[in-house]
């Protein structure tokens, strides 16, 4: 269970995000929407407790993976090392085929400035689902890609929801990828005191195991 | 009123000081045709840069540093100042008794294995007691006041450094083994042989004639004076950084001892004493000088 | 701010007990005599003006030194940082510079110039400007390239490129050369004045030290030292908390 | 690779033409002898093994004092530059350090320890910390908190955070300090050597300047120089291309 | 008139772009579409001069203004300073309004880093369109933002299109960005030897002066 309960989180004197409680069950995928620059990646960083200088309490696991909204890779790694570097258990095969899933097979050798940004974005993707995380946070995960590739991501990340079951958190600003993915829509609204959360939107419960059809098969595993 | 004036560059704290200060105060430079003009530098190397680059007129060195350079093509030309040479001190409670005693000791040397005194003394060891004194003791070369230091301290069996800091060795308790003067009397060099003095280079002395005799007579009045005159001591005092009376008793003694006999230096002695520094120090100390080389000596009375 | 003078004088604090100690198991004021022991000397030294003078003649070469090595030193470390060509060039010789011992140079510097200040300022700058032009071209290669790209699109001159984009991003390693800068400077600097000139600190340290009068010695490292300090928390510290502002707003 | 060995020679052989111009215009070569001049004297130097009996002792001090000061000074600097606390409190120290005269802490090193190897490779490697540390915190402040956070969310061990984030990212400041720290080394080295040692390049060095046999104080000190040119060579270049790699590609 | 005639372009050996060749008319604005990873990026910077390792002629007028992916803002710089270092002309009130204009009003004295990712891009927008640009070239320049900041900063672009009529080229994964801004629509799809233009798309002329309506006015000049 991950539990947010903060006060307030300011920078200096600058109120950005007031009083906010939700709760994200194990399992459960949450979309977090709202107007650029209202606080989202703050609040993504406080759940993943890298803010740490917050008024609040935040439970959360131990097992994390975050997809952040630039990719920030090594840029003096290698794609595979990039990987591997994070998930120091992971073998050659295994990230090689992790790459391939986000569509970057061949691509191993290559150091991040060699890829496009959208190539980027998904070796950031790859590197986010190659862990068995117990919270999944990601921020913005599927823009700056084409209709089709962002189509394979989304499916990607329906099925690694699916074999794993993390509570997942992610923000994005495309109402379809929240639909799509989430059970619960959050959304953050500006109030008196930093953004606050506005009326919560619940998908209808998902009909059956709507199990995403075609190429794309479950993550590989360490 | 229109006198030549000598540019000599010193190194502070050097004992050279004690007499230019001497000359300088009682006027003798004035009253022998020239004035001197003193710079001083804080190392022996400074001084020496400072006449090869035309800075100063003189400088002070040993006479064999001198006469490598002449040999080496540089016109400088030696005007004797002090045959003040060195001695090896043991600390008070050694029981040694002769160099013999130090086999298998510690020797604390200030300059370098080309000192000068700790060559005469390997011949000497070599000579007396038909021993390699380098070859059986351990060296240790440091800077003077390092070896001056660590020697106070015990560190070693026997101590080698320059004569002033030798002087407050002395006044600290410890004791002489051997003077350089023993040494080389047994060698069979003349010990009136000045080893330092002042150096010129030819080119001076040809544009003001009559100047090293003039700096030679100017540093022997004050040598009289200071032989003679308490006062005169008193007035240097505060330069000679003695701690204490014992320290001054024994640098003004020791200072007057090194008071070479006035006149020309004896060119053959010289010979024999660089023949055996080349024998000793072989070209790295001597250079090309295998012999006196022509006109060294400032022809001085 | 409170908090930290608050801590810096209790951390000198500390420096000095660890002195006072150091000093009380050596057991010899020869080798290194208690802090209060130096005050008489030090006292001495000003009174008679002989410190300040010294002090003044020493940081007159530190400053032109300093001034000239860093200027020449960041301009070469940019070309060669920059242009691949002009590195390749001039690297060996950057080493051999480099590792010239500092002897020959400042030798060589008097016997051509004359035992002059010229001399002595370009002995110095000559033998820091290798250490300064090493580093700023590490930092000269690590520049983005993405703002590089962003500057020629706008077509900025050279000198708003400068300002702008090149310096901002050498910060680190133009305050990492003045800091060591200073104390490489300085180590060259006490050479320089004990081969070769009558005055500053190097001269009077290395005199004392000849005479083993270890406490004058220290008055004149330390006068230097405090200036340092100074120089430290007055010039240097509000400087770099100024450009570095946005690494921690 | 071809291209580049060729402009080194070519580079290498302009700065040997200069040195014979310079030479040339001195005309006089006890102050500065013709490269050639030197050969005889390195042939003797060479053939009585003194030379090379010399530079290992040298090497092996600086080998030492480099060492044990970049593993030091990185880790001090590391530290420095994260915690800001720990920053604060030994701020002042360092900037103390970085200024004492490099005699003074010789001196008091071989008087603690006494005139032996010890001594001296501790007095080289006390004086050049203070370097390593500035350049490495200078560095550490500017490592890039996105990388951090990253590091963090994905729990990396401390090795592994050193290894992929931090040390990547040190990696010029790194090499700048190694590079202008042999120097540094280097002409502290030379001061260690002429004030206690009997062997090393610095001993040898001082004893020829005495001598004003400048000659063979080119010979011993272009004998480590060439050392150098090889480290950077054979051992330094091919590191920085391999990690640099990234930057290029 | 810019004209693009490029034969090819390749990282090493891999060859990125095949032969391409189109023009842009003065005030003409054309879209780019492909997948991601074709070669997008890579064919704007070298429209833009600034990849310049290429087989091929392009000729392009200087003054140019780029959007480029990232949002590339010299992160030591306050947000005002970073369009006042680029355009040194601008006074301060003028800087301050073309903030306000991307909805950035107030934040004039923040740093890059202190502005969300979707801030800094409009930034990055205010910094493109400060200039006088006789040719604007924009890689995905409408991601990261929310539906409504997405359609202000559509608006201010066509207001400033329509004005100071400069050729314009611009990446966009988002057909109905493309449809809504661009006279022509280029597609990138891959050929045997890199990336090839595929069939143009023609949008109908537009119909009169649609100026847009509403809070945006013209973006002010210096
Ligand atoms: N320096 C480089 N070395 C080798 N390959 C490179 C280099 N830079 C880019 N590439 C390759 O060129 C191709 C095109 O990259 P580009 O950034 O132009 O793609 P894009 O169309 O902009 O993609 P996106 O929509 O993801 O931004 C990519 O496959 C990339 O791997
Ligand atoms: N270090 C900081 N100092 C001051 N203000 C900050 C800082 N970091 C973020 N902010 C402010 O906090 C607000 C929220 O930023 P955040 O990055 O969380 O927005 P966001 O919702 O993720 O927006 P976007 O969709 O554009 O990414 C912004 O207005 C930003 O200016
Ligand atoms: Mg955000
Ligand atoms: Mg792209």
């Amino acid at each position: 269970m991950i539990r947010i309960d903060l006060n307030s989180k300011r920078f200096g004197d600058t109120p950005v995000l007031g009083p906010i409680s939700f709760t994200i069950a194990p399992g459960e995928t949450v979309a977090l929407v709202g107007p650029s620059g209202i606080g989202k990646s703050t609040l993504l960083r406080i759940v993943a407790g890298i803010d740490r200088k917050i008024d609040g309490r935040i439970v959360r696991p131990d097992g994390l993976a975050m997809v952040f909204q630039e990719p920030t890779l090594l840029p003096w790694r290698s794609a595979i090392d990039n990987l591997r570097a994070v998930h120091p258990g992971l073998s050659r095969e295994t990230a090689s085929e992790a790459l391939s899933q986000v569509g970057l097979a061949g691509k191993e050798a290559m150091f991040p400035g060699q890829l496009s940004l959208g190539q980027q974005r998904r070796l950031a993707l790859a590197r986010a689902f190659c862990g068995d995380p117990e919270l999944l946070v990601m921020d913005e995960p599927f823009v700056s890609l084409d209709a089709e590739t962002a189509e394979t991501m989304l499916a990607l990340t329906e099925t690694l929801i699916a074999h794993h079951r993390p509570s997942t958190l992610f923000v994005t600003h495309s109402r379809a990828e929240a639909v799509r993915l989430a059970q619960r829509i959050l959304t953050l609204e500006p109030g008196p005191q930093g953004a606050v959360l506005g009326p919560e939107q619940i998908r209808q419960v998902r009909t059956g195991t709507s199990r995403p059809t075609g190429v794309v098969t479950a993550f590989p595993k360490p | 009123q229109d006198l030549p004036t000598v540019r000599l560059a010193t190194l502070e704290i050097g004992t050279v000081n004690w007499e230019l200060a001497t000359i300088t105060e009682n006027g003798f430079d004035e009253a022998n045709g020239f004035n001197l003009d003193i710079t001083s530098y804080a190392d022996n190397d400074a001084t020496r840069i400072a006449v090869e680059g035309g800075e100063a007129d003189v400088a002070v060195a040993d006479w064999i540093w001198v006469a490598r350079q002449r040999a080496a093509g540089k016109d400088y030309v030696f005007v004797p100042y002090s045959t003040a040479v060195g001695s090896l001190l043991v600390p008070g409670d050694s029981t040694a008794e002769s160099l013999a005693d130090l086999r298998g000791g510690k020797i604390g040397i200030a300059g370098g294995p080309l000192d000068k005194s700790w060559l005469i003394l390997r011949a000497y060891a070599q000579k007396e007691y038909g021993f390699d004194l380098a070859a059986e003791t351990e060296q240790v070369y440091g800077a003077p006041p390092l070896i001056f230091k660590s020697g106070l301290g015990g560190d070693y069996e026997g101590v080698v450094n320059f004569w002033h800091f030798l002087a407050k060795m002395k006044a600290a308790g410890m004791k002489e083994l051997v003077s350089v003067e023993t040494a080389g009397e047994a060698l069979g060099l003349n010990t009136d042989t000045p080893l330092l003095g002042y150096y010129f280079k030819e080119s001076f002395l040809e544009e003001n004639p009559g100047i090293a005799q003039a700096l030679f007579d100017a540093s022997r009045d004050a040598k009289e004076l200071l032989a003679s005159s308490d006062e005169a001591w008193e007035a240097i005092r505060p330069q000679m950084n003695a701690n204490d009376d014992a320290q001054f008793q024994q640098l003004k003694t020791d200072f007057l001892s090194g008071v070479p006999e006035r006149g020309p230096v004896d060119i053959e002695a010289a010979g024999k004493m660089l023949s055996l520094m080349a024998e000793l120090g072989g070209e790295e100390l001597v250079g090309e000088a295998s012999s006196v080389p022509d006109g060294l000596f400032a022809d001085v009375k | 701010m409170r908090g930290q003078g608050f801590t810096t004088v209790v951390s000198m604090t500390g420096l000095l007990a660890l002195w006072v100690l150091a000093s009380f198991l050596t057991a010899d004021p020869e080798i290194l005599p208690q802090p209060w022991l130096l005050l008489p000397d030090f006292a001495k030294a000003i009174g008679s003006g002989e410190l300040l003078f010294h002090l003044g003649a020493t940081l007159y070469r530190v400053v032109w030194a300093f001034a000239l090595s860093m200027g020449i030193g960041i301009a070469l470390g940019l070309a060669m940082g920059r242009f691949p060509a002009f590195n390749q060039w001039f690297d060996p010789w950057l080493v051999i510079f480099l590792n010239l011992p500092a002897l020959v140079l400042i030798v060589l510097c008097y016997l051509w110039i004359g035992l002059n200040e010229t001399a002595a300022i370009l002995a110095v700058t000559l033998n820091k400007i290798p250490n300064v032009t090493t580093v700023i071209r590490e930092g000269t290669r690590a520049l983005d390239p993405q703002l590089d790209a962003m500057a020629r699109v706008y077509r900025l001159s050279w000198f708003e490129r400068m300002h702008h984009i090149v310096l901002p991003q050498l910060a680190p390693f133009i305050a990492a050369s003045a800091r060591t800068g200073v104390a490489v400077i300085w180590k060259i600097v006490l050479v320089v004045e004990f081969l070769g000139r009558s005055s500053g600190i190097g001269f009077k340290i290395h005199l004392y030290f000849q005479l083993f009068n270890v406490s004058m010695v220290l008055v004149y490292a330390f006068s230097f030292i405090a200036i340092m300090l100074l120089i430290e928390w007055a010039v240097l510290q509000p400087w770099e908390r100024r450009v570095t502002r946005w690494r921690t707003a």
